[in-house]
């Protein structure tokens, strides 16, 4: 999976550069986020503007680095999520669940 | 050789790495339907979607040693049904015994089959004798 | 099934609105290449092609009111050898009778055959039973 | 199949607007270039930039434009052919047929 890790003011932000996010992807995905964590990053911010597919276990690794970063009362939201992809989060009822920008200045200017 | 429309067979190794190609196949058969009124967009991702977590399962949950280490996967479209059949060589399982996920409580796990059974028809698993069949039909119209 | 590493059966009418379906499938399939270290982009325009004039070639010339009007197309590859085969129930033709293009004097039918000839490495049309097919290998390394 | 005729100068730009020229849309084209040229356009140029792909089928139809052009003394060029696209004319040698440039400003300058 290819990666980009900014960070922009306090927030890590990781912009996810894989079109897809599926089973073949989505532990390295797990893997990076719990690195960011036990690293210390306590904002993080995952851009998804460039995946176009997400799967179940897209989802999974998403909600895990949610669940271990709220225990550690961090920050993690997720940002320009294209139409079809937010459809998943939404049958999932996990738009309830994540912090979800349409677009990420809205959380860096906040 | 029947009147199907449009009859797609893949065999792959059982990895991982794959599922991209079968998605991309469903997705690309969706450009070919005559008529159909609805969202292709969405159709296209559902159909991705739904290849996707089927053939991720046989591969996850139906690892077999003695057959070979393959999976394969059949898509039919007859005139407005589409039939999609996912074989596995593992053990098996009770699809009816799969509980719906709480949404309340979400789980990293689970929401495969929950994807397909609100996106498709009608599903079925069947153990043949030589294999196990995920079956999977949409209606069009 | 045998050890292929990927094999896609397809099966569409006979219907020039296919090919590109067919011609795709062919194009994905080389995104899945491992170890292929030359100009990928080139192969994955060249399989497009050779499928699309050989499906192309069954449709025109193979019509058949006998049987169902389907073509059957199946792209194999295993290893580093990539086998293609498409079937046809027509009359058939003799593959050593069909000359070079004449390059001096070009006209506007015949480049198909020679087109498959040039980007693969072996080209053959057996007449069975039921059936003819044109076989098309590649060899990847 | 989708086109674009435009009138630039003295000359008729048809620009193809599918990505794709195989067995399927060829006879549209050859049809509407005989059109054309029955009409009494003299000057063509078919622009292929969108094209990434052409088949056998797709140079016939390109090649019959071209003699039924230059047997009435016009003038049949291609232009912006996609390097792919391009291959197929060599392979066939119809680039010492036809007239091609890289750039349509480069006919229409001239
Ligand atoms: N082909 C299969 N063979 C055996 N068990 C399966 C198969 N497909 C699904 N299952 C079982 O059904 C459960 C639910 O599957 P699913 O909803 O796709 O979620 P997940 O795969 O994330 O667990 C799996 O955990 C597994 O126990
Ligand atoms: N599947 C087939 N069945 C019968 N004849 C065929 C078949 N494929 C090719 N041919 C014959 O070979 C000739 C050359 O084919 P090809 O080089 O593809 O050019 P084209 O199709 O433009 O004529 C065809 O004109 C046809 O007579």
């Amino acid at each position: 999976m290819n990666f980009n890790l900014e960070k922009i003011k306090n927030f890590s932000v990781l912009t996810i550069q894989d079109e897809r996010i599926d089973a073949h992807n989505s532990a390295e995905l797990k893997e990076y986020l719990l690195d960011m964590i036990e690293s210390g990053e306590s904002h993080i911010i995952v851009q998804l503007k460039q995946v176009r597919f997400i799967d179940s276990s897209g989802l999974g690794a998403l909600l895990f680095g949610h669940k271990h970063m709220t225990a550690k009362a961090g920050q993690f939201a997720l940002s320009n999520i294209q139409a079809q992809v937010l459809s998943m989060f939404e049958l999932t009822r996990l738009t309830r669940v994540f912090e979800i920008y349409s677009d990420i200045n809205e959380v860096l200017t906040n | 050789m029947c009147s199907s429309v449009i009859q797609v067979d893949v065999i792959v190794p059982t990895h991982t790495k794959y599922l991209d190609l079968i998605g991309s196949i469903g997705e690309r058969i969706v450009k070919e339907l005559d008529g159909f009124t609805g969202d292709r967009e969405a159709l296209a991702y559902q159909l991705n979607l739904v290849l996707t977590e089927a053939t991720a399962n046989a591969i996850k949950h139906a690892n077999d040693t003695h057959r070979k280490d393959t999976v394969r996967i059949s898509i039919h479209l007859h005139h407005d049904i589409l039939n999609i059949k996912v074989y596995d060589h593992g053990q098996g399982f009770d699809l009816d015994k799969v509980p719906t996920p709480d949404f309340d409580h979400p789980t990293e796990s689970g929401m495969g089959l929950f994807f397909i059974r609100s996106m498709m028809d009608s599903v079925t698993y069947t153990r043949q004798t030589d294999c196990n069949v995920l079956e999977i039909i949409k209606y069009l119209k």
